[in-house]
């Protein structure tokens, strides 16, 4: 007997605005359709048509309520590049720190939803108590735990001074200690093995030919990392190399255990990167153009269009930008997030396996939807309630309970 | 006389209901409180289930339109009036059950299921896709277990009858003759094979994980009690929290009736009350032991996976324990103490 | 084979990691609960102490203001309102979005973030949300 | 393949390209160059297969970006060659200029699956047509949003009726 499974918007496995239906027959998924259109919410048109570039780094920042980082940086380094504006050295190694603290954040983000989506809670409660740590040197670097608000065009807003430096060594320390026992707490595990050996397969063939990208295409063996491809930032300094799960495991079967090998290897990779980065920082000042409103100025003076490349936590995120002389604003800007290209990887994953395997399949390419959907154009004739209604519902609600 | 035995077994159920109902929730408050500390988190107070049911009881009891109305509420009353009765049947820290006689061994590996047949009927009855999905796995789940169970029951059961003559199958009899005194050293190898068998048992009877694939949160999004909610939830809630200490007051019954009172030979009334504190914290031992580390430490498993552990490993490890027992008997009874 | 266990023992007779701001258990009664710290009676349990770079509420140095509307025209979140007739600015705290933009484009150097990060509020444009 | 390989093997076919460079590392100064390639609309395909023979292992392709530029629109197709070695990606782009009158382009999904995804947002965003794409539904715009307006378009088909939700909220 055939029904459909909506795994939906809102479903305790995919806590995001996307829609698998799985049609199945018994407990093994025949069909797999992904629904995306759930919550677009205009960024790029924002970008394009109500803010100038300054305000349009907090709306890119604001794309994913976690890798807010990938995106500014991206759009910072195609707009330094049209308007060919100089980076000081320091500055180019903090986007590196910043971009690996990310990283870590992300990955120990990741493996305690995954944990929870195996239904391995205690698992959950200890990856996040060990990722606070990163938390608290974000905290004291950056001022905020998650939104860095530090990208600038032409370097960072600040600085990482002399004090801070003991706490992220510290913060190193503890990483490189903790590694061995959480490979051991998941890779060693049986009941984990049981949940996600041979499980949500995706051959290397279909890794290229759907274009996945970062470790979803790293576990199937694809030796694809922006880090190590293309030079950016300071990354020509740091000899990135992709992380393939074979190097902990020694085979690759491209499997979502070995997703969870590749992050985890990524965050011990992240940690060195950091240290090395530490220890040859540069000197000087940090942003070569203090004054915000020159910066506004050269920017609308200057014509051409280019791309940014990252390697955020989830795979390589892309920013096109156009500008155009006169023009406030950027002329076209177009957004793609590294999820937007993975969704394609479900099909193939998902086919003849048992609902028990949609959830932790879905979250194995960690997937951030809210960097995929970016534009809401409300049309008012047929809503009847608005945002506004449902606001002042929950004003009065309060009120009443605080009665 | 029919009418004061009326009158006894009637006061008793009512009694014990409360009573049930009291100790299932505390040690769910208690359970959860060990889980959450052992995940290094503070966790509820100990009466935070009493605050569920009573939150419970106070929301509105919806029933979606496409579910059978009357099945859908007469599932949790059954599932909550069986899981009540089958401690009707079990002895209490040691003094007789309420109602007891020829068989009622038997009698409460049917009572066992009675409970989870009725979720599968609620389930069958609320219409949404996941409860359907929830109540395949329930009765699949159900299947799985049943085997050891009965084989590790079974195998006790027989070993008595090899030992004494008489009504062996009373739980009471069971009880009252501690099994571990009459076996030698291979059928006490035998017995904690069995024990283990049992423990393991317990986590799939009252949906826990790694064996909750029929309540599973992040797959079907509570499966069976998908459309529940209000006073219908809130029995099935008490339910689960009566199942629990009803099976594990029936570990106890079988493999640990011993009291401590005598070796302080106190009066009466003291001696009952040491007794009884000892029961409880047998029951909390088997409890932290069967559901507490078990759901903390591992994953949920696929019903694939559930149903070969069952079929294969744990009812493996039962019938080597019935071999053990059985090659005791027969064969070598070396004498350990 | 199974490895959690023994880290599950281990964490059992640790100290719990959760952090008991602002009291252990939820209460039953939040108001009431008010009135009983500010009474005294009950007291609460300190934050995780916060960096000094920390972006709270945002305070703002009306006499060194000139006026300028930079920071209107820097806010992403256009949370910045101009006052023609003073000359100064107001800024709603609920729209705005703690990025400190404004802190760096001010040639005055007027507006700071603040350590302060507790602001629920039931109205949008209360006094406590609006910086004059 | 290196870069001066590529930019040989497209030379050969014809195409003009065009390098962008910039400098970035700081102790080990790497320039990075960008290609960036005017291609017609009816050899896109062409341009596309021959990539992926010359690729070593695949081509990598990122995504359509389309630009609208007053009367034509400028679809840029990013791809990539010679990912997996050390500084060694060349970030490929093919641009199409197509005119507003006449808004369709072949599909790539037969070469390059992965570009289904793209393709989809550009018909919903920009109105252009992709001749030979199968799954042409709605990818992030909702079923019921109106036909005929499209986001990402300057011209009369922009959206209007904006719910200009950020700025009445004042009173």
């Amino acid at each position: 007997m055939k029904y459909t499974i909506p795994i939906g918007p809102i479903h305790p496995a995919l806590k995001e605005p996307i829609m698998i239906s799985c049609t199945i027959s018994g407990e093994e998924i025949t069909d797999v359709d992904v629904i995306a259109s759930q919550n677009h919410r205009g960024i790029e048109w924002i970008g394009m048509n109500r803010n100038n570039p300054i305000q349009t780094i907090y709306v890119a920042e604001r794309i994913c309520g976690i890798c807010n980082f990938c995106h500014p940086a991206c759009l910072a380094m195609a707009v330094e590049e049209i308007t060919d504006m100089e980076v000081p050295e320091r500055a180019q190694y903090i986007r590196v720190v910043q971009s690996e603290l990310e990283r870590i954040h992300s990955h120990l983000l990741w493996a305690g939803v995954a944990a929870h989506e195996l239904g391995f809670d205690s698992l959950l409660h200890y990856t996040w108590k060990i990722r606070e740590k990163v938390m608290d040197t974000l905290e004291i670097v950056n001022g905020n735990r998650v939104t860095k608000a530090i990208m600038m065009y032409g370097g960072v807003r600040r600085d990482i001074k002399d004090e801070h430096v003991p706490k992220i060594r510290e913060m190193i320390k503890y990483y490189l200690d903790l590694f061995g026992e959480v490979a051991k707490l998941f890779l060693e595990d049986k009941t984990i093995k049981m949940r996600t050996r041979d499980i949500g397969i995706l051959t290397r063939e279909d890794a290229i030919k759907l274009e996945a990208t970062g470790p979803t295409v790293r576990a199937s063996g694809v030796k694809k990392d922006v880090r190590q491809d293309t030079s950016y930032y300071a990354y020509p300094d740091f000899d990135v190399k992709a992380m393939t799960p074979d190097i902990l495991t020694g085979d690759v079967v491209g499997d979502t255990y070995d997703r969870i090998v590749v992050r985890l290897l990524e965050v011990k990779q992240s940690v060195e990167i950091i240290e090395q980065a530490l220890d040859e920082m540069p000197s000087g000042e940090i942003i070569s153009e203090e004054k915000i409103p020159k910066i506004l100025a050269t920017i609308k003076k200057s014509d051409g269009e280019a791309i940014g490349r990252h390697e955020a936590p989830r795979g390589e995120d892309i920013h096109y930008v156009k500008l155009k002389s006169g023009f406030d604003g950027l002329y076209t800007w177009k957004v793609r997030a590294p999820t937007y290209n993975n969704i394609l990887a479900w099909m193939p994953m998902l086919m003849h396996h048992q609902i028990a395997d949609i959830p932790i399949v879905a979250a194995s390419i960690d997937p951030c939807m809210s960097c995929t959907n970016r534009a809401v154009v409300l049309d008012d004739n047929e809503r009847i309630i608005t945002a506004e209604d449902l606001h002042n519902l929950s004003i009065e609600k309060t009120k009443e309970m605080m009665k | 006389m029919t009418g004061e035995i009326f009158f006894r077994v009637v006061m008793g159920t009512i009694g014990i209901a409360f009573f049930a109902l009291f100790l299932g929730l505390s040690y769910k408050g208690i359970d959860r409180k060990i889980a959450a500390h052992m995940q290094s988190r503070i966790g509820p107070p100990l009466r935070q289930p009493f605050w569920d049911v009573g939150k419970l009881l106070v929301k509105d009891n919806v029933v979606p339109e496409n579910a059978v109305s009357w099945l859908f509420n007469l599932a949790p009353v059954v599932c909550l009036a069986s899981s009540i009765t089958l401690l009707l049947y079990i002895p209490i820290a040691g003094y007789e059950p309420l109602l007891h006689g020829h068989g009622d061994l038997i009698l409460i590996l049917y009572l066992l299921t009675i409970p989870a047949l009725s979720m599968v009927v609620g389930g069958f009855a609320s219409g949404s896709p996941y409860a359907t999905v929830g109540a395949q796995r329930e009765m699949v789940t159900m299947i799985s277990y049943e085997f050891p169970l009965a084989v590790a029951i079974i195998s006790v059961a027989w070993k008595m009858s090899d030992a004494f003559k008489g009504d062996i199958f009373t739980l009471s009899f069971i009880s009252s003759h501690p099994i571990w005194g009459n076996v030698g050293l291979l059928g006490v190898a035998g017995l904690i094979l069995i024990l283990l068998a049992l423990i393991i048992v317990l986590p799939a009877e009252l949906s826990k994980i790694p064996f909750d694939v029929a309540e599973a949160e992040t797959e079907i999004a509570g499966g069976l009690l998908v459309e529940y909610s209000g006073r219908n939830l809130a029995m099935f809630y008490l339910a689960d929290g009566v199942k629990t200490f009803a099976l594990t007051s029936l570990v106890v019954a079988i493999f640990f009736p011993y009291g401590i009172s005598q070796f302080f030979g106190l009066g009466s009334i003291p001696s009952f009350i040491i007794d009884f504190l000892f029961f409880l914290l047998k029951i909390f031992l088997v409890m932290l032991f069967s559901v507490t580390l078990i759901r903390v430490g591992v994953a949920r498993l696929r019903i694939s996976q559930v149903v070969s552990t069952y079929w294969v490993a744990i009812t493996l490890m039962a019938l080597l324990g019935l071999v053990l027992l059985m090659w005791d008997s027969q064969v070598l009874t070396v004498r350990w103490w | 084979m199974f490895p959690m266990f023994g880290q599950l023992i281990k964490q059992l007779f640790h100290k719990p990691f959760t952090n008991k701001f602002p009291v252990k258990y939820t209460p039953n009664d939040v108001t009431a609960l008010m009135e009983k710290v500010e009474s005294g009676e009950v007291k609460i349990n300190p934050p995780v102490e916060l960096p000094e770079s920390f972006r709270g509420k945002i305070v703002y140095d009306k006499e060194k203001c000139i006026g300028c509307k930079l920071c209107i025209r820097v806010c992403p979140a256009k949370a910045i309102d101009f006052k023609e007739e003073e000359k100064k600015i107001k800024i709603y705290v609920s729209r705005c979005i703690f990025c400190s933009q404004c802190n760096d484009v001010c040639p005055v150097n007027c507006l700071h973030m603040s350590n302060e990060f507790m602001l629920a509020d039931v109205d949008r444009l209360s006094d406590n949300l609006i910086v004059e | 393949m290196n870069i001066e390989e590529i930019i040989d093997a497209f030379e050969e076919k014809g195409l003009e390209v065009k390098v962008q460079t910039r400098m970035a590392g700081v102790k080990k100064k790497t320039e990075r160059k960008t290609l960036w390639i005017n291609v017609g609309r009816d050899r896109l395909k062409e341009i596309v297969e021959y990539m992926v023979e010359i690729a070593d292992d695949f081509p990598h392709f990122s995504v359509i970006s389309p630009a609208d530029v007053g009367e034509e629109v400028e679809v840029n197709y990013h791809l990539s060659l010679g990912y997996g070695s050390y500084m060694g990606e060349v970030p490929i782009t093919l641009k199409v200029t197509i005119p507003k009158k006449d808004l369709w382009v072949p599909t790539l999904t037969d070469i390059i699956p992965g570009t289904a995804f793209s393709e989809r947002e550009i018909i919903e965003m920009m109105g252009i047509d992709v001749k030979g794409l199968e799954d042409k539904r709605h990818l992030f715009l909702t079923e019921d949003f109106p036909d005929g307006i499209y986001p990402w378009r300057r011209d009369e088909t922009a959206p209007k009726k904006i719910n200009k939700l950020y700025e009445g909220w004042k009173e």
